[in-house]
């Protein structure tokens, strides 16, 4: 499961840091300790930026450097569209073997195809994407702060 | 004697096959005739073997583990839980809680309902329904519920011929009814319950509904969304699984409304030592380590009975039960506690003999082989009602053959003559 | 590699060919290294064939049966129990409660210390005493206990080095206290906890005293007498025996004084619809069908563990630990959370290896065949008291070897380079 | 465990039947629903009569009829002897083979030998003899009337 990808993302992240943001978001995943969090910036309709700080296994700590490399600059919709197709692998239990279209929408996070035949680092792989979600939806509603629990 | 044809009856010859038990011989030669399924099932070879399997291959403890074998573990957990609930039709399987057996079910709910905030909360303002047919499991726990929380504990008496005396329904659920707990079968009398009536009566006033289904999902095809109950209880042991498992199925939202029972491990979601937050259901009523080998065991009776099938057994035994009645009412003296046809009533045949005692009836019997069992089977006020000490209860299972009710029916009459 | 030797080792070669288990290849070839007993053991041959035997031969629910196979129940289940007195030296094997897990053990006394009447009721006037490094088993029920009674919820806190800090131990254990409840050994951090001076204290203040050997009971001598308790709660699945059985030591007189727990059938002495009288103990706190053929098996598993010899099973444990205490702080960046000796702890070691995550390690470890558990061990406050999200643990058992710390220890460095 | 001498008794039971007495008690063994009302008088230390009545299976039957026949007459000292044996007897799980001296105790009493061997049963061959004692308890400590249970 750990493809070098992942292990790139891992001891070289994107984007890492907290920086000016329309919204934050600090999410937990509680049965491992996982953290995040998030800041989200949009230029209209498009992501300006994403900036995080974390603490987590690699998986959790890649997926959030993919993410920033994947969606920054991206206009929402198209990110959506990302963020729907790494959900669906993520929770193929295995049985997706992503094709070419999928590696173009995803480019390096089809490296987390393997992940996904592991339930219990799922929610890892998931944790920064489900902040983006959430911090988004914040962004647009206004940009208040709040705190929430993964489960 | 020879083999006795009834419509509906399973290859109870292929069956049998499966049931090592059932090759034992007691008392220098005699074939066991197990008749005592309401007390307990026989267990098939394939589910014996689940168990070996999973201790041998795969046992770990389950959630949260990044080894092969914690994830093998708990596949094979959850997946037990897909299977009962697809097995009782459930809609969600997160609405299925693996419990120690019934009983703890039962429990788990009264627990709940009297540590909830309201609507739900039983209080001194409120009132409990249940029937004089309940299993004790099903009795003892609202009576304590009863004292501790100052509820008022009613229930619907029961008729001469052993059905559910409902013509004070309006009387008995009323707008303080919180909760209405009731057994779809009677462990001691055989009686199939009329689920709607009540449960209409019920949802009118608000009540919560409590299926007892432990002699139901053994026998029967059980479909909670069509019982049209809030929670099902039933018992991994009566129906081909093993020991120390139990099941609660309830309405999703109650299981997120209603609070805790037992806290432990597995079913938090944080703890820290000033507080802690629960895990969504079903792990929040699962506190510590689940029964996990016991669950893949009923996730393999499941799978037997399902292949089987759940309608053929009922059929298999509603034609041994009509054939039951028929040949124990021809034996003088007996008197059978319960209804005296096979409608509406499941494969458990209470009854008295004159008045041999049930204990030397049972006795005599299993002298000749023959396990039946002999007491108030933990449903005392059905004898009280009847004014009777105890009773003798001869119950099938899909296994049970006519040779068998025969050989009961002998061994009755070499009873009557021992003590006559 | 050759093959350490230490002193005190028990015959692992023997013992290791009970353990069907330990002879699994994962991951194409590599030989399964089992270092998760903390979190359960694995089950020997002779336990499988123990629960076997019981569904093939005997199965038929217990007690009040007269026919042959409810007799032979009733004596399996019995003789467990008689097993489990003697195993922790009771005197009485009347105070051996059987339950799910020791989870429910817990949750057991916390109840009815909850509807007891004085002297033994915990309100709002009194104290509850635990510890900073309780599994969440021995937390969550006393926080539940607190909010539903008012009582107030009091803990010793952690040393740098894993110890309770008792410094304090008259301003927390006070005239206020009513229950004193902490584990014997740490399932994070391996710690043994010093029983005589808190039970002194407790015993002084007129306090009940519960001991959680949980993770004591599987690893040695465990003498109820001896502990000075008033109750001491473990569980099967740990020891060798299945999952879905634990127990629950208590004292004659208290049995006898406090309230029932889960109401049912075998708890009952007599039942009508108005009241009902209760069974003495332990039948009192055992509603509904006991875990049967778990009994069966944790008496096979008792059996098991004294025919090696408690005392022999620790002395290999603590050379065990004693090396592997010594071969991780080896390891760079290693730093172990809890005693950094083997001087009064068990064989389970929580570690955190520089800033890699548990998960990743454990993972990482998996790949290699290595089973160890990651995370908080359900005994998240110790994570929060050290600082850290989560830690790697490894815990041994009677099976394990020199060679299989050695794994561990290479399985580690294959981790730092992976990461590094 | 039938022998002929339990069937002899419950079919043709001794001294059944309530008459005066000093003391009555009234005994239940909940587990099978046995019940006896037991009376007995006393001339001095000399047992004058045990009177009873009762329902339940034909061991808890004949073991009443058992002890009146033995018990009746008898100086207290002397029954309370026979008692200890009868128990004695009936906890041995099957594994006291009576010899001629206890015969010589028990006479009819021993065919309840058997029966020992089923833990089931022994209540009922105990209840009258249980019931018996604490009415005599309660006989010479001044005959109040008492209900019990025997658990
Ligand atoms: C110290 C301790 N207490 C309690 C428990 C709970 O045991 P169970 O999960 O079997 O209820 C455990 C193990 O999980 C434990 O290690
Ligand atoms: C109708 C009914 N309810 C509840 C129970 C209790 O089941 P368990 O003993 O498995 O808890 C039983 C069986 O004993 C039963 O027959």
């Amino acid at each position: 499961m750990y493809q070098d990808v992942i292990l790139d993302h891992y001891k070289n992240p994107h984007g890492r840091g907290l920086r000016d943001g329309d919204a934050e978001v600090h999410h937990v995943n509680p049965t491992c300790g996982d953290e995040i969090t998030l800041r989200v910036r949009y230029d209209g309709s498009r992501i300006a930026d994403v900036s995080y700080e974390g603490q987590g296994c690699s998986i959790s700590q890649a997926s959030a450097s993919v993410l920033n490399e994947l969606l920054v600059g991206k206009e929402l919709a198209e990110a959506q569209r990302i963020q729907g197709t790494f959900l669906e692998l993520m929770q193929s239990r295995g049985q997706i073997e992503p094709d070419d279209a999928m590696e173009e929408v995803l480019e390096d996070a089809v490296a987390f195809a393997g992940v996904s035949k592991y339930p219990a680092r799922v929610k890892c792989a998931l944790l920064s994407w489900m902040a983006w979600k959430d911090a988004t939806a914040q962004a647009l509603a206004g940009g208040t702060d709040a705190e929430r629990k993964t489960a | 004697m020879g083999v006795t044809q009834l419509p509906g009856l399973l290859d109870t010859e292929a069956i049998r096959k499966d049931f090592p038990v059932l090759d034992r011989v007691l008392h220098d030669g005699k074939k066991l005739v197990y008749l005592d399924n309401a007390a307990t099932s026989q267990k098939p070879r394939q589910v014996i073997d689940a168990l070996s399997a999973y201790y041998e291959r795969h046992n770990s403890n389950v959630h949260r583990g990044v080894h092969v074998l914690a994830e093998e573990a708990t596949a094979l957990y959850e997946g037990a839980r897909d299977k009962v609930a697809a097995f009782v039709n459930a809609p969600s399987r997160d609405e299925v809680i693996f419990t120690k057996n019934a009983s703890e079910s039962l429990n788990l709910v009264a627990n709940m309902l009297g540590w909830a905030d309201e609507p739900y909360r039983v209080d001194r303002e409120t009132e409990i329904v249940i029937t004089e047919m309940e299993h004790h499991s099903n009795i003892v726990p609202w009576q304590l519920l009863s004292q501790r929380t100052g509820a008022k504990l009613k229930w619907f008496g029961l008729t001469d011929d052993g059905r559910l005396d409902l013509s004070d329904i309006e009387q008995v659920i009323t707008e303080k009814t919180k909760i209405v707990s009731f057994t779809l079968v009677s462990n001691i009398m055989g009686t199939v319950n009329p689920v709607e009536a009540i449960v209409r009566r019920a949802q009118d006033v608000g009540a919560l509904v409590l299926i007892d289904a432990s002699q139901a999902a053994p026998h029967m095809v059980l479909d909670v969304q069509a019982l049209g109950a809030d929670f099902v209880a039933f018992t991994g042991h009566k129906m081909c699984g093993p020991t120390g498992i139990g099941v609660l199925w309830g309405r999703q939202e109650l299981l997120e409304d209603l609070p805790p029972f037992l806290g432990g491990g597995e079913m938090i979601e944080t703890v820290s030592m000033h507080s802690s937050t629960y895990a969504p259901a079903p792990h929040k009523f699962e506190a510590g380590t689940p029964p996990i080998a016991q669950a893949v065991g009923l996730g393999a009776a499941v799978d037997y009975l399902t292949s089987i099938g759940m309608e053929r057994i009922a059929r298999h035994e509603h034609a041994l039960t009509e054939y039951a009645v028929k040949r124990l009412l021809e034996v003088p003296d007996l008197r059978i506690i319960g209804p005296t046809t096979a409608e509406d009533r499941g494969a458990a045949i209470s009854f008295t003999l004159g008045d041999i005692h049930p204990h030397d009836v049972g006795q005599v019997l299993d002298e000749q082989g023959i396990a039946v069992r002999v007491g108030h089977h933990c449903a005392r006020p059905v004898c009280l009602r009847y004014g009777i000490p105890a009773t003798t209860r001869a119950s099938f299972y899909l296994y049970s053959t006519p040779a068998e009710v025969d050989a009961l029916v002998d061994g009755l009459e070499h009873v009557r003559n021992f003590f006559g």
